[in-house]
């Protein structure tokens, strides 16, 4: 990893975690409603798999801002989104659950634990069937691993060989229910080992990730079938703004948050890479500036128009074709 | 009490008479359930009666099947209406039909509970409503929770029932306050006469039947006729004699409801009056429901994908006017 | 030319003019289809496009989904309706609404087909009719193919819109024989009116339409009354325009559904009449369905529990007589 | 094996040969309808498995004529169901696929592929709960194995360790779709391995499925947990009586039916428990005269009444409160 890149990777990690307090600030100040999952303590994952997976296109859950700025959507229509309004990526309709937008690959923000896998499956199907080499990625946590969905997945894209990466965000938890509690391990990547090649990575170490990330990517990309990789990491905050959080004590979150991801990074930029605190604190300001410019614009944004509500939702012509 | 804690006085209290009730579900055990209704139960009857299981609702509801088949009586909590459509081959293929295709040999004494309907901006896929669908099976009965008394009868009922029985709750209900009548006869299968009055049937259910309640002095005031209230509380069977006297009496019917209106659970009814009841009306019956989108997450047009208060009022009142009530 | 062969051909024009259009399904490719609607098309188009999956209908839905995302034109068939439950999340919180959230951003040309209905004893778990939970999804347009012209004119339509569309195909109607009209305009959201008449309008689609046509002779020949039959065709959107212009002639409206009647399709059409129609009905309206149970086995019992040409008869004459038509 | 299993085993697979033979008959003379499943060649894996699995629960599929009758259910009562008659197991509501006899402990015959295996998952924790121990045993092919419910069924059996016992009958095909074009391998049981025990077995030796299923039910028995058990087997009939069968060479369906369980076992018969060839004829033509039995039965049998139409949909009380 070159110097440049690990700034961007710490810049993006430091923009989602402030992208990510603006909005839980935000949600109490009624600005934002619905379920909103933060991704504060998880931004390494996020952003280092990101950026490794350069090409390609992703798919994943409703836990997504962090991913989505990091994948180039602009943080204003993410925040824009979040609160509701026209300029949202979304044009306000999707909510903090459902950020898409094809133009980058993105494919995000399903609310159906699972839901997402099998339509990960047929674009990685539709992608090597049209020759285009780039693979896809699928993103989910440790509570989409029991479901039909990923198992039936795992069968079909082992079956076809198809270039795609199952990347399992293992946190630990699904809302309040420890995995351990409701599957027979504690590491899922276990169920795709009939299936594929599966590795592990820890997840709060964004270079770490980076790396597994591009290695998988140029597994599928070189026709070697479908590969798992699992990341152990940890939110910091409940599940979503809904939930308290009470069924983990304080000392786990405190071992959690001991293996802060950005301040590893932080560290790592120092020793590794020679930056200056004052680099790092000028990446810093930057990132803050971005999220306090997303707050402007989504704060300032237009409501969208009544109409809106009856846009796509059929064809464009049928009203036409029936009348 | 609320209604949450109503349900979960149900609950508990068929888990104490009967040893074989087990509550199964996301989150139903140390959690407490997501929006309570099962809390601090793990601590009375233990993990084998509240089974926390993984998100895979197909399991779920295919596993109450086999429990009940076994000699439980499960209490299958699904934490949305949204994730039931995962389990819709249990439900549909399973839970319905077992009975009927053994020749009554297999007995399913088993609930599926569920929250549905237009929460908070919790958009497209987390704000739906099932009932059209599922009262549409044979073989499953449908109860539909409007107000904490019923809520906690016919639960209880429902859990003590032979029957597979389908238990639909509101998001926007679980902290509604209300009395729970311990000492009168109940039962689930009768609607409820939530205001008497002669001149418009307003049927409804689930939490329509406070937007509606809310909306009628205004719309009494703007009419100067008064308006009959039902909550239907059993989707299926339904308890047409209720609806039946107050149709006669007031010689025309609106129905409110929350779900998209193309072929919505209120057709039927609407079908119904206009199929048997025809010569006792005396107006076109209206039906007011949600608009056919998927709902999107933006207050002001989540707002306007749904009946509210001010638009019950305002197409009753314009409805009165072009049918001469 | 068969319903089935009509079928093939529209697939087949499909794929030959466009090469992302894909067919996937359990049994489609080398086996043909279990109702032989692919056969041939391995030989033509190769395994690529003609792909054989295991039992898995959520992620034959789900895959399709992905697919039309990645840039294909998946037709995706599902052996019989009962199994599409297994898909029904991926039909209704994929399919159906990832366009609406993601305000247009995503399209899916994308085609869900499948055989439904009674047939002959394949009993409960194989007997099921699901237009009446799809038609009610917003954001899928639901087709019912009740002749052979329809069938190719209308799948080859779905395949190349850019629309996800649900195609309903029934279990009986694979080896009826017809023309495929291939110069006419061809309208798929028009319902066709298979009978003119003046006196009565009966309402139907898939299967129920032939029974309705076998009816009609006796029917008139009692009543000394004629009938207009509707193919309704496109059950989502609605061709409102073709209803309403009947009903205004004729004053009166029959729908004869397969299904059972607890909630119907036809309530919908009941409804709507009733609701909007209200001042140009001369009659009760009258909705034909299927029996509320399960579908048992036994053939006496089978024919007793949906309608058949006989039962039509007596039902509209029965109604005519209490109607005074 | 003592010899009088021995030949109570032999007896059960002619009776169900036969019984299946006279099925496709009354099928092609049209006394019965439906889809019509049989399980020719597949006797040996069907009986055997009845009779190890002695006590305990069974859930099946619609290809299940010859389990219910090894399971103790009267054939009168099985052809009189297939007749659709009143007389008949399900009272000619269910027909072929759908025989129940929870007084034998059979909850066969779902159609819906994969779909009672999670039933069969819940019956097993409905047991363990009430302390009663001898387990559940869930039946199905190989075409199952692919679906949500199947894969969702080892994730939860084994989280809970509950006595189950998973039978995978691999006849190679499901209709027309050989296995191995739709899964990544040829053998299943490779699926359960994340989870559980796996054991094979040929299904073509009575024989060697009774003492598979018997060492299964006495590991599930012992607290150890769900086990899973393949048996390679094949069916000599296509999928179902309309399934003409062409995906099959003549060669392919030769080698198959060379294995033919009963001529196995009457080798057994003949060679370990040295009964002489009437002794086995005497079997044979008992078999035959309980068959010709129940198609009698069955044709005199009366149709239902037009009044079960409407029985045992709600419960009996409803329509009462209603009014
Ligand atoms: C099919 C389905 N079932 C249940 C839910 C409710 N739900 C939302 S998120 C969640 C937990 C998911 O946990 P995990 O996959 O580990 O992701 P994490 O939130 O930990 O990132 C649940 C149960 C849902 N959205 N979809
Ligand atoms: C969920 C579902 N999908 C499809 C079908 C149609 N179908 C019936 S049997 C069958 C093949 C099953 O094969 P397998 O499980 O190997 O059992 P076998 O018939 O070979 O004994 C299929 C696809 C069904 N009944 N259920
Ligand atoms: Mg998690
Ligand atoms: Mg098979």
């Amino acid at each position: 990893m070159n110097k440049l890149l690990a700034e961007e990777i710490y810049y993006d990690m430091v923009l989602g975690r402030l992208f990510e307090l603006a909005a839980k600030e935000h949600y109490m100040a009624g600005d934002i409603a619905g379920f909103l999952h933060l991704d504060i303590g998880q931004e390494g994952f996020s952003v280092a798999a990101m950026k490794a997976f350069e090409k390609g296109d992703v798919f994943t859950t409703y836990r997504e801002h962090v991913m989505a700025i990091s994948r180039g959507i602009d943080p204003q229509a993410v925040m824009a989104e979040l609160f509701g309004k026209a300029s949202g990526i979304s044009r306000g309709r999707g909510g903090s659950m459902h950020l898409f937008d094809p133009s980058h690959f993105f494919y995000g923000g399903d609310a159906i634990v699972g839901g997402q896998i099998p339509n990960a499956v047929g674009c990685a199907y539709a992608r090597k069937f049209l020759g285009q080499e780039d693979g896809v990625m699928v993103v989910f946590g440790d509570g989409a691993t029991s479901g039909g969905a990923f198992f039936e997945s795992l069968n079909n894209a082992s079956t076809k060989k198809l270039p795609l990466l199952f990347l399992c965000e293992n946190n630990g938890y699904a809302i309040g229910t420890k995995i351990t509690r409701v599957a027979p391990f504690e590491k899922q990547a276990k169920k795709a080992e009939p299936y594929m090649l599966t590795m592990e990575v820890d997840g709060m170490d964004a270079v770490a990730v980076y790396k597994a990330v591009k290695e998988a990517q140029h597994l599928i990309q070189d026709g070697h079938g479908p590969v798992f990789l699992e990341a152990m990491t940890c939110r910091y905050e409940g599940h979503s703004m809904s939930d308290p959080g009470n069924y983990r004590s304080k000392e786990e979150l405190e071992i959690c948050k001991a293996k802060d991801p950005i301040e590893r990074m932080e560290k790592v930029l120092h020793e590794t890479y020679l930056l200056s605190s004052e680099q790092i604190d000028t990446l810093r300001q930057r990132a803050q500036k971005v999220v306090d410019d997303a707050v402007e614009f989504a704060t300032a944004a237009p409501e969208p128009e009544l109409e809106e509500l009856y846009t796509e939702v059929f064809c464009k012509g049928c009203a036409n074709v029936v009348s | 009490m609320l209604y949450r804690e109503a349900l979960n006085k149900a609950i508990d209290e068929a888990m104490a008479v009967d040893e074989t009730v087990v509550v199964l579900g996301e989150d139903v055990g140390l959690y407490g359930g997501s929006y309570r209704v099962t809390e601090g139960l793990i601590a009375r009857y233990g993990e084998k009666r509240l089974i926390d299981t993984p998100i895979a609702e197909l399991s779920i509801v295919g596993n109450a099947v086999g429990m009940a088949m076994g000699g439980l009586r499960p209490v299958a909590e699904i934490m949305t209406a949204n994730f039931a459509l995962l389990a819709f081959d249990q439900i549909i293929n399973h839970m319905a039909k077992y009975r009927y295709m053994s020749a009554g040999k297999i007995t399913l004494p088993m609930v599926v509970r569920f929250p549905q309907g237009v929460s908070r901006q919790l958009a497209a896929q987390h704000s739906e409503s099932y009932e059209q669908m599922l009262s549409a099976v044979p073989g499953l009965i449908v109860f539909a929770a409007g107000d904490v008394n019923y809520a906690y009868h016919a639960l209880k009922y429902a859990i003590l029932s032979d029957d597979p029985i389908v238990f639909i709750e509101h998001e926007l209900l679980y902290n509604k306050k209300g009395e729970v009548d311990l000492n009168a006869e109940f039962d689930p299968f009768k609607a409820r006469i939530v205001k008497e009055g002669k001149d418009v049937t307003i049927v409804s259910y689930l939490k329509m039947v406070d937007d509606v309640m809310a909306a009628v002095p205004e719309i009494e005031k703007q009419l100067g006729k008064s308006c009959e209230v039902i909550d239907l509380c059993s989707l299926n069977p339904i308890d047409f004699k209720t609806l039946e006297s107050s149709l006669k009496k007031t010689g025309s019917i609106v129905v409110v409801e929350e779900d998209h209106k193309m072929g919505s659970y209120g057709a039927q009814i609407i079908s119904w009056a206009a199929e048997e009841m025809f010569y006792s009306l005396d107006a076109a019956p209206l039906r007011i429901s949600g608009a056919d989108v998927p709902i999107p997450y933006n207050r002001r047009l989540e707002l306007a994908s749904i009946p509210t208060p001010d638009s019950i009022t305002e197409q009753i009142v314009s409805w009165a006017g072009n049918n001469g009530i």
